[in-house]
């Protein structure tokens, strides 16, 4: 069993289904020969060729339209936009052709696509590179969003994102690919897309995360736990669709709520779970439920990027108000 | 002195005049082959047959908005017939004549303008693309299936169909830059009917051609006569052809002209001048090739009175079939978004059950 | 005084801009001679000419980058995208560039640029023309997104659009472009982008809408009201930034809120509204906020489509839940 | 036999053999301009100068992650020398050399790689658009300018800049499209340095040239050597002086070599062979104008010593500006997102003032 990180389960994964499913095809910008810019699909090209790992020309609508193309016409299109803020140009296809292509023609065509993409701030990288807009996929139905955050989950999810017979975003968060490593067995077992992982059992407050936020999130309920404050950590991990149930399960043990995420606030993912809590969570709830999230502007460059970012601080901050104390 | 690095150039090709005669006698065999021609003729007709009722079921409140093909007949019919079954057809959203020559039926088309996603559940190549209306991006579909049918070894060619407007939009542009790229079996073609809805194929751009496209990724790239049924079957054959031999792709611009309003819910004398319309008649693909036939002593008004009455008959059959068609479900709302239909959605599918009905 | 449609407010505006305002250009595809598909720039090329009211190449990124430049450059332009199906293209310049401007330049550069859609169903319009995606946009920050619902607003709320000195994402609500008359002065009088509009007072519970779907909620306020059930109806009109004020202040006095949007439910615009009554207006609920939306699916062909929306009866089974009544 | 309705070709232009030898007589008068040359000669080192420091710096970890423009700088001086200050020039991301000419200070490069975006804030004209890292988008900016400046009546020109990788997007394919139906005062420049990050020129795709793309729009469209500063100049004020004159666009594609690293973040050794950058550097633009003009007795070994030093002096005055500027406010993230800050957000940034000291 090998102790991975994130980005190199990502590769395990990806190698896994391109040996087991012969239609499985990975494209992108630089998935080849360079391995990607993340190294993500390194060592892939020379294992399985150029004809399954596949460097694009440089045209995101381009490679969403031809993934859409080819997964409607037998294969399994792996397909990396090479970071989150190069991903806009790839929402028609999504949104007008991947997501309805199975409802369109009542099942006679489907469209089997994975599109990957590294997202999240924290690493210092350029203007545009530090996006998390997952917001702008969980409002679209027919695809799936799944965000993984560790390398086992990674791993299992995304085996589960490629077999999945729908379009599935695939989010990484960056900031975390190389964060800590796991033993991952490499196995080939995938891990179920419609349900939250609850990471912390506690029983005064529920946060509930994803992504690389999930890191300040358990580091906030490690301090809480020293405050005497048991915390129960979920990581969402399967955004669209949402398992609603199991965050509402352990609302109702805790009857409070704050949500992180690196987003914006206004029309987050939050707001999603915050209204569920709102509907049928809602005589749980003892307290306010509170998002600890980036503000609603601009993603700065990277001097100002991790002030943008929720710390372990400002889920504090979110914890004392929802608990009553300071 | 600069040093010339690269040279093209834009061929028109036609073989059938308006008034229906041989432009030469370097024609390619089709143009004697009055069985064939006859069939196509048939094909064409047929088309116009349906489509002249489906605007009347529009006008008469039994069929939503619908997309006219009025000209359009030679253009289409040049395109379906040249393809084989395997081969696959990403359209937009008004090339009947094209999907009637690969099996898509009539009763389908009216579903779909009839508001009915079962339209898309074609009878014909069950491969073939769903109509699409967001403009353009058909053309990178295409590449995806011309990319699938490389990779998996295929002889199979994938063939989509933008219009003017259209190839002013970088799917199809880009299109053009990733089969040239992947040097993939494919052709676009680019429907040039000289108007996209109100804008005139002028204001698209200043180019003298809108095939010179695909220079950008130096494809060969050529103008045909969409009128012309002899040209445009002949051009779709070779470009295929050329696809199919791993030669890449061919841009086929073919040149005709919208003689409806652009959907039922235009009004064209809004901004085209009725003097257009009426040239634009006389260079109509329909009694071109019939004149073509008859001259050729390959056609009778017998055959005429004959085809008409069956084409009559099949559309009205198609017609009935369309309307025997009850209201979808309120499943059918949700039982085609996913393979695995997640919890969530289950629930609104149920609720939606118990308020719905 | 004329009495007006929708649409035809919006026309009026257009040209009340377009005559005071030089660097003000209308562009996008049929807008010109033809007066655009839905004539809401009907006999404007024939007043201002076609070097202001523009019609373009059918090329809808184009469209976005061209307004970013030509705002960018001083002009002040009103872009249309067809309809709200076609306008995803548009959505890279709208987020990376449109959005930024201000903030990446320190305000150097700005983009007062405005993109009009015509939205929603209900129209027996063919596929792609009668999507609501709203929340794809109210999740942007940096940019105002503004539905109208009646000729006054969309005559004050788009003079206010185009005058914003940032750009504003500008929503009709086609379904009621010609629904009823209001008598609309002429005076170049904007409203303000930030606020709310309560339609009708009520005391038992608070029916949160926008755009047409104020239509069906008023309605059902009505029948509420032969039940001796008193409704307050709100209509949002500024979508982005969020008046919660308003509604916060409306569901302290109701304790009850339903929101109503055409939308897909997961992540639009209503969880956010939701989220923030489980937060700053937790206290005042007396029972759980529901939502009354479109569902977790693709808008149907029309043979269908009135039964995706929101119906006066599901708001009014919403309502009976809510109150808990039946 | 078909009719052929329009021809094209692509000429390639050189003045400046890579040896540093004009290549004919019929060269342009600035070939014998030698004040004129010397002047941007400088710019060329000052430029290089530059680059070479602000790598340091990202190697000693006071720089962000930093794209070099090593080998571009001929490119760049006959684009940004060309250009008139009430020009505008939308770029990409490392086109510091012809920035230079316009007027953006050094510092300022460093502060937007610096992660500031006061680095945004230009000196030099306040007009021109800020670097843009999202591909070809800029080249719609252009667009947009040129068709402001149009629709006002000012004898301006937009220029853009694209990469080879870039020209792929449809972004840069329809703006050649709009430049052609609007005719607009616009220079659409690909700067061809053969390498999009790990893609080479030949994966983007297989035409012949990249400048064949315009040919699309019908626009005038040339190939240059880019690293002869002669030719880039030359052509660019013919392209430049065109628009001006209300002649429209044209595409003019540099042909050069990316000599460095995609970016500091990037190894190159990964996917190209050490002999094409050791011949690439064999035809390298600073050291072939400076053999030119040292050949034709402009330019001496005293000359170059007191420019390289003189150089070391103004980077290093902006290096140490750079680094005298602080870290932004926290203020800083609110303040410039709208022209009138909404109520919800003031409320964010009265919170984040709290929580963040
Ligand atoms: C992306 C997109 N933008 C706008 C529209 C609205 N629209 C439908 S058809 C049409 C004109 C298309 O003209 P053309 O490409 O020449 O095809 P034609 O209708 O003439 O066959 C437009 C603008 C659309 N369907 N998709
Ligand atoms: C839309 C978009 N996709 C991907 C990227 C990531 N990226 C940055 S530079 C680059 C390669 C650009 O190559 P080219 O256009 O040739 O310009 P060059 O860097 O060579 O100057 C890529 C893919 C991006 N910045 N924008
Ligand atoms: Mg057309
Ligand atoms: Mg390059």
């Amino acid at each position: 069993m090998a102790s991975v990180a994130m980005v190199e389960a990502v590769t395990m994964a990806l190698a896994w289904e391109l040996t087991n499913d012969e239609s499985v095809v990975v494209l992108g910008e630089d998935v080849g020969i360079n391995g990607g810019v993340f190294r993500a699909t390194a060592g892939l090209r020379d294992r399985f060729g150029d004809q399954r790992v596949i460097d694009t020309p440089l045209a995101e609508t381009m490679i969403a339209g031809l993934s859409v193309g080819l997964a409607v016409q037998g294969m399994k299109p792996v397909a990396e936009a090479q970071f989150m803020g190069f991903i806009y140009p790839m929402l028609d296809h999504i949104i007008c052709h991947a997501a309805r292509m199975r409802h369109r023609t009542r099942g006679r065509l489907t469209c089997p696509m994975v599109l990957r993409a590294p997202f999240g701030g924290g690493i210092h990288a350029p203007e545009h590179h530090s996006e998390s807009t997952e917001a702008l996929f969980a409002h679209i139905p027919g695809i799936r969003v799944v965000i993984p955050s560790s390398p086992s989950r990674a791993y299992g999810l995304l085996l589960a994102a490629i077999r999945d017979p729908d379009p599935v975003v695939f989010l990484e968060p960056k900031r975390i690919y190389r964060l800590n490593k796991e033993e991952v067995e490499d196995n080939g077992e995938d891990l179920p897309l419609d349900v939250c992982y609850v990471l912390r059992d506690g029983t005064d407050i529920s946060l509930v995360t994803w992504g690389a936020m999930v890191k300040e999130t358990l580091e906030a309920a490690m301090s809480l736990e020293d405050r005497g404050i048991s915390a129960e950590v979920i990581d969402v991990a399967t955004i669209s669709p949402l398992d609603m149930d199991t965050i509402i399960e352990s609302v109702a043990k805790t009857g409070r709520c704050v949500i992180v995420h690196e987003a914006a606030r206004m029309c987050g993912v939050g707001a999603e779970i915050a209204a569920g809590l709102a509907d049928a969570g809602l005589f749980h709830l003892l307290a306010p439920v509170k998002r600890v999230t980036g503000y609603d502007s601009i993603m700065p460059l990277y001097k100002m990027e991790m002030k943008y970012m929720p710390s372990v601080k400002r889920i504090l901050n979110a914890v004392e108000e929802v608990m009553g104390i300071s | 002195m600069p040093a010339t690095v690269a040279s093209f150039k834009i061929d028109y090709y036609q073989f059938l005049s308006p008034d229906g005669t041989l432009i030469s006698d370097d024609v390619p065999p089709l143009a004697h082959d009055f069985d064939e021609l006859m069939k196509l003729y048939r094909q064409m007709v047929l088309t116009r047959v349906f489509d002249k009722k489906a605007v009347a079921l529009q006008r008469t409140g039994k069929l939503g908005t619908y997309a006219s093909c009025l000209g359009h007949e030679a253009s289409h019919v040049g395109v379906g017939s040249a393809m084989r079954e395997e081969d696959c057809l990403a359209p937009m959203y008004r090339e009947y004549g094209a999907q009637f020559c690969r099996g898509v039926t009539m009763s389908e088309v009216l579903l779909y303008w009839g508001g009915d996603e079962r339209g898309n559940d074609f009878s014909g190549p069950t491969h073939d693309f769903a109509w699409c209306v967001p403009i353009a991006t058909q053309c990178l579909h295409a590449a995806g299936a011309a990319m699938a049918f490389k990779l998996r070894g295929e002889a199979r060619v994938a063939v989509s169909i933008v219009g003017d407007g259209g190839s002013s939009k970088g799917d199809f542009l880009e299109a053009i830059n990733v089969a040239s790229a992947f040097e993939l079996p494919m052709v676009l073609v680019i429907l040039n009917n000289q108007w996209a809805i109100s804008v005139p194929r002028s204001k698209q751009n200043t180019a003298k051609t809108l095939a010179q496209k695909g220079i950008a990724g130096g494809l060969p790239s050529i103008q045909v006569d969409g009128n012309d049924l002899i040209a445009c079957r002949w051009a779709m054959e070779n470009a295929i052809e050329q696809a199919r031999e791993g030669k890449g792709t061919t841009v086929v611009e073919l040149i005709t002209y919208r003689l409806s309003d652009h959907t039922t819910a235009d009004d064209a004398t809004r901004y085209r001048a009725d003097e257009e319309v009426d040239s634009a008649w006389k260079r109509e693909p329909v009694s071109r090739l019939k004149t073509y036939l008859s001259e050729q002593g390959a056609w009778s008004d017998k055959q005429e009175t004959e085809l008409l009455e069956d084409a009559a008959k099949q559309v009205e059959k198609a017609v009935a079939e369309y309307q025997a068609v009850g209201k979808p479900s309120i499943e059918s709302m949700f039982d085609y978004m996913y393979g695995d239909m997640p919890a969530d959605l289950q629930a609104q599918r149920d609720r939606a059950l118990e308020e719905l009905k």
